[in-house]
This record gives structure tokens, C-alpha cells and sequence, in this order.
């Protein structure tokens, strides 16, 4: 899968990139909306507009993936959730581990940089 | 006219709500947590506000990506809790106080700060765990009116540190022009260090956060000169939070006094702490 | 760098607009108003700018009662023409300037700005009748691209005059910046004076209208320092529209020159002018 | 009719009143709700949630007592679009007099005050 640059900043050029991949992950605030998109996934991605490369990211839940293409972790964590997925998953994802070793890294008092 | 009884710096990360909402807090993970609290919720339980003015960001929930204002505040009568993508809070929905609000965006807006306003505005966990670590058990209905502040910190460029210091002060100064008898508290909320994505997820920066709490109170300027990038780099992506503490401390007088503080890591991916001061009076 | 080469200020009236859209500036009610722009659009068909900048309000279309902001800009690549409640106007769609809107954005932010960023706007009379003013028959497409920037009239409290005239001086700055070779014009729209509501409906007052057409050119700060009751009283309510016109102003270069300026009484309910300047450059 | 004050100031206190008379104005710059709207005045009222007296004001259009209500100008003109009225015609409401002496009054110079 892809790997993530050190961080990713939520600027005006990745939000209107990610336009798309966020409104979809937004829309997911309504229950009705959740219920829809988890009885045909693609068909919700074509109707809210994404690119081939969006949607293949929301289909395969490549994490890393979604921010390249623009979209917030703070969008694309509804979608985690919807799938029973907590923020120490996708910290994993992020960082090649598991969730139980990012869990543990936390625990041990987070990680350092610089 | 109004007056300024407390301030309270708190995280407001989901987990820390969730665990309340699921009875979890005396396990291990959390019990040190909530055993930080405790000397702070006494204190504050003695002096309950009429009015919190509350200083958080919102999550992609009520502000949406077709319109990101860099400051806003809540004008209505009441607040619903907002579903963020797993179904509301179990806390009671917050009321508002629409006269100190329309009271705010008058002198505010005259003062030169660029405020959106909001008469209708789900609240997100920005501002219910804030609410919730004030008072664990509010029962039918919060304790206080709220009054919500909104700062864009998810994105970029969110406003400088300095720029949030400066609210502050202007949001101050127009709560204690506030011709009614009434007591305000103010809420500086999110932080501390924490980066949620990207290879830099998981950061905790101990040291930085320590230096925060503590100039929070006694060198507030010193945070303000800090720049985007330094708290992207000490801080991480999201500890960028942080700024919105700086708008509480400018609300509250030169004259002021810590009376608890924590600091525990992690609550879920975050560095979380709280810090409560008591306005002396006399800015 | 980027230049700004011509500042407009121009009445947005739906009626103007109309009047192009179904074929009736010939008619006797309308002839003179716009025999009255032909000079101006004379000079600027041979100016043609890159983008043009529009500092403009909605009216009740795009920006709702939920949310709103004193300052907003849009920063998207394209905005639909808006449905005011009579179908859309037969106009082209306008093409934006998203890199130009982000470098904007950073800078006035910065400088203590509190925008609202608008990735989706639907632009309503308030922008598009302004483009039909500057150019009336575009054909398939506006000559320039457009970055809007929307200023709250409508609900009270509207930024000071004096906010606004700061906000264009650095605008002004945040162009000129902008590391590319690129011609923009600004343009500031709304008045003159006018009130739709009340017992004061109809109101004209052609003595300020006259001094504030004369004073935005040479006297601005004069103008930036009257406050919102001043714009009331002598303008109208919805007169206060003039507040924009200091935004264009304060963002052109202190050397500049009339072109041209035109004054009529009345399209529909409204004095509606037009002046034109040239940026001489050299701020 | 109600008499009109000098001046409504659309401020924070009338945006909250009129929330729910200028919110139904505001849907009418949607096709389907300007045919849903003229299908049953009455219902769509309701399913607004106006008071009483703000849906009497609407299906009585009477033009002062919206702002009286806390409704903006700005809202309500797109009811009277609907209703194929001008501004002109307002004006006349707002200052007693018909659209045709308002209009004259204007390309006479408009109305003079203080
Ligand atoms: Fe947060
Ligand atoms: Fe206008």
C-alpha cells in the first residue's frame, strides 16, 4: 500500500482535491446515508462524484491513499468507524504497524520526533 | 456587568467522552485520567457559571467543506449534540445564551474580528467533552448556558497563534462589558500534542506540552509569537489545538491563579491535559 | 508580480441585469443609465485583466441564515450562476482562480483577516450583474477569471467601513504579491444610496451620493471613518452596500485616476453609479 | 395592514425571530419547492415550522408584518417574485402608496429624508 509522507497538511489546494472523497466521508453523519452506502458502496462513490482513483481508494480502504488524494483524516475516520475501525488502526496504517504495537507505542508514552 | 470567574484549558479528544458514556473510567487505561480531574471538577462544582464560553473546533460535523470560516460563535437558543458518524452523544443537548451572544458579535465585529455567526450549529465533541470533563453527571440538562466560539484549526491556514491571543483579549474585554450580573466562565479547548495521519502519527512531545501548561498562565505572549509551523513541528498536525487555549487565556485578566493542573498520556492518540485558573480580577 | 491595473466600483441592481438580459437598454427608462457606462466600457474592453477580484454580497442565495460570515472568498475553479428565485440569468458561469484565491487566503489571514473560505458558491446579481456591467455581451464565456469575496450587508452587525477599507489595503498587498505575471482588476459593487424596507422605502439622496462618488477617489479615509448609523441615515439601509466600494478602494495603489463616472436616479428602487479608475501603480 | 417602522435593522435578535419565515422564503430559490409551495401554501407553512402568526403574514402576504416578524427584505422579495411583485410594489406597501405612485416617485428622484 502507499506510504505516508511525515505529515499532511489540510490546505485549501488538498481540500479542494479531496472535495469529492470528503463530501462522501461527510455524508456519512447521516444514518440514512450509512445505511446506503454500505448497501452498494460503488454506486454512493459514482453519485458523489469521485474520480476512478478516489473511489478505488474508499473501496480498498487505502488510508494512506485517501489523504494523497486530498481527503482530511478527519473526513475519512467516519468511514474507519462505519467499519468498526478505531484511530490506533489507522495510526498503524500510517506507520507500518499493527494497531496493537501503535496502541502499545502510545501507551509506552507516544512517539518522539526531532 | 458580566464578570469572568474561571478559566478551564481542557483536550477534548472523543475517547475521553466515550469512556464516560460507557462507565469505563475507573479502568486501568482510564483511571489516572479521571483521577487528574478530580480536584478540579470539586473546585468548579462550587462555583457554577451562568455562562460557559466555550473556545473549540469543530470536526468536520457542523462545518462542512463549502464554507470554513476562521472564526465563528453560536447566536442561538440551543444547540443539538451532533451525530459525528457513530450517533449522538448520550448528553443532554446545550442551551444557549442568545443575548451574550448577539452582545459578543456587536463589540467583536466593531473590534475588527471577522466572526461568522452561527443561529444554527450541531455541536461536536469539541465542545461535549469539554462539557462533560467540567461536569461527568449533568443529568437532564448542563449546569451553565453555553455560548460556542468556533476556531478553524483543521484547515490550513488556520489563524496565527498570535491572532487567537489576540480574540482573546477582545473577547474578554466584551464579556465584562456585558450589562447584566452574570458569571462567565471560558473554555480553551483541544490539544495537546498529537498528529492523527501521516508517518508522524502518534507524536507526543512531552516537553513542549510541559512548557505550554506551563507558560499558558505566567508568558502567554511567548505562545502567541509562536508560528504555524512551530506547532506543527513541536506539537504535530493537530496539536495545532492549542491555539485555541491562547483565546481562552486572553479572556481571562493579567490577574489570575492556577488552581489544579494534569497532564497524562495517551488518551487514545493524544497527549491530554487540563488546567484550570481562577480570574482574580482587575485586567 | 502580480498588478493590479483598474479599480470599478458599479451598482449590482437584478434590475440592471434584467434590463441586458431581455433587451430593454434602449428603452426610454433605461437609456440613459446605460448610455451613461459606455465610456467606461470603452476603456476597459482595451484593458482587459487577468482576473478580476469582485467584492460583492449575497443576497439571501448562496449564504443562508445558518452560517454567516463577515468576510468570505471563494476558492474554487469554477461558481454557478445562483437561482434567486426566478431562474438562473442566461450569463456564462464564472471561472476562478483557485491558486490566486489560496495565495489571498494565506496572506490575509496573516495579516489578521478572518475570511471564510468558499470551496462552493452559487454567485448571485451581486457578482454577475457587475460582470455584465464591465463587459455586456460575453458570449460564451466572461472575458477574465473571477475571485470573489463577499462582504455581510445583510444582517447587522456589517463590518465597519473602516474594516473594510482595511481589508482592501491589504488585499491590495496580498495581490501584489502574488509571484506571477498576471493583470488583475478589482472591482467594488453595490449602492449607491437606496432602502427597500420600511416607512423610509425609496429613500434617495443624491447630496451624499454625490460627495461619497467625489470622496472615494480622493478622500477615502474620510469615508472609512463614518459609522454603520452614518450609512443608515444618509444612505439607507441597504445603501450600506457602500461599505464595499472601501474595499476596492483600499486596494488600489494611492496614485490613481478617474477614468470615468457616471450617476443616474433610479434603476428600480436604487441610485446607481459607476466609477472607474485607473491604477497608476506604486502604492 | 400593519404600518412599517422607519427602519428594519436585520439584526441578530430579527434573524432569530424570523428564522423560520425567511428559511421557507430562502427554499423558494429551489424550482421544486416554488411548485411544492403554490401547490399548498397552508402545509408548507407547517412543514416549516412558522407560528401562527408568521404563516398569516405569509398567506396573507402581508408585506409589513413579515418584518415585523423578524423577516428580511431580502427573503421575502423572493415570495413576491413568486407572486410576479416588484420591488416597486413593495415600496408602495412599505410607504401606502400603489406600485405606479412609488415608481413615479422614484424617476421624480427618489423619496427625500431629513
Ligand atoms: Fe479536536
Ligand atoms: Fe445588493
Amino acid at each position: 500500500m502507499t506510504e505516508a509522507r511525515d505529515n499532511y497538511l489540510n490546505d485549501l489546494t488538498a481540500t479542494r482535491r479531496g472535495y469529492a472523497i470528503n463530501r462522501l466521508c461527510a455524508s456519512l453523519t447521516d444514518p440514512d446515508n450509512r445505511r446506503r452506502f454500505t448497501a452498494d458502496e460503488a454506486a454512493y462513490c459514482d453519485a458523489h462524484g469521485l474520480s476512478p482513483e478516489q473511489k478505488r481508494a474508499i473501496l480498498d480502504r487505502d488510508w494512506t491513499g485517501m489523504l494523497d488524494l486530498g481527503a482530511s483524516i478527519f473526513y475519512t475516520f467516519k468511514l474507519a468507524v462505519l467499519d468498526g475501525k478505531s484511530m490506533q488502526h489507522l495510526g498503524g496504517v500510517f506507520t507500518g504497524m499493527s494497531a496493537e504495537e501503535f496502541t502499545a507505542a502510545l501507551r509506552a508514552g507516544g512517539r518522539r520526533f526531532g | 456587568m458580566a464578570e469572568i470567574i474561571w478559566g478551564l484549558a481542557t483536550s477534548h479528544v472523543p475517547s475521553i467522552g466515550a469512556a464516560m458514556d460507557h462507565g469505563k473510567t475507573a479502568d486501568p487505561y482510564w483511571k489516572p485520567l479521571f483521577d487528574g480531574y478530580g480536584p478540579a471538577r470539586a473546585w468548579m462544582a462550587e462555583r457554577t457559571p451562568d455562562v460557559a464560553v466555550i473556545i473549540y473546533n469543530d470536526h468536520a460535523n457542523a462545518v462542512g467543506l463549502d464554507l470554513v470560516p476562521t472564526f465563528g460563535i453560536g447566536t442561538a437558543a440551543s444547540y443539538e449534540v451532533a451525530d459525528e458518524g457513530w450517533g449522538r452523544r448520550p448528553v443532554p443537548h446545550v442551551t444557549g445564551s442568545p443575548e451574550l451572544s448577539a452582545h459578543l458579535v456587536g463589540e467583536l465585529v466593531d473590534a475588527g474580528f471577522d466572526l461568522a455567526t452561527f443561529h444554527r450549529l450541531d455541536v461536536d465533541h469539541g465542545l461535549t467533552v469539554p462539557l462533560s470533563v467540567y461536569c461527568p453527571d449533568p443529568g437532564e440538562s448542563w449546569p451553565c448556558a453555553v455560548v460556542p466560539v468556533l476556531v478553524n484549526v483543521i484547515q490550513y491556514p488556520q489563524p496565527t497563534a498570535a491572532r487567537c491571543y489576540a480574540l482573546g483579549r477582545a473577547l474578554g474585554a466584551a464579556i465584562r462589558s456585558f450589562p447584566r450580573d452574570m458569571k462567565v466562565a471560558v473554555f480553551g479547548t483541544g490539544g495537546m500534542s498529537h498528529q492523527l495521519a501521516g508517518a508522524r502519527a502518534g507524536l507526543i512531545n512531552s516537553a513542549f506540552d510541559r512548557m505550554f501548561l506551563q507558560s499558558i498562565e505566567s508568558e502567554p505572549e511567548k505562545l502567541a509569537a509562536l508560528t504555524r509551523e512551530d506547532y506543527i513541528r513541536e506539537a504535530g498536525t493537530e496539536g495545532m489545538e492549542l491555539i485555541m487555549w491562547l483565546v481562552m487565556r486572553g479572556a481571562l485578566s493579567d490577574r489570575i491563579a492556577r488552581v489544579h493542573d494534569t497532564y497524562h498520556v495517551p488518551a487514545s492518540n493524544t497527549a491530554a491535559a487540563l488546567a484550570l485558573f481562577e480570574d482574580l480580577g482587575g485586567s
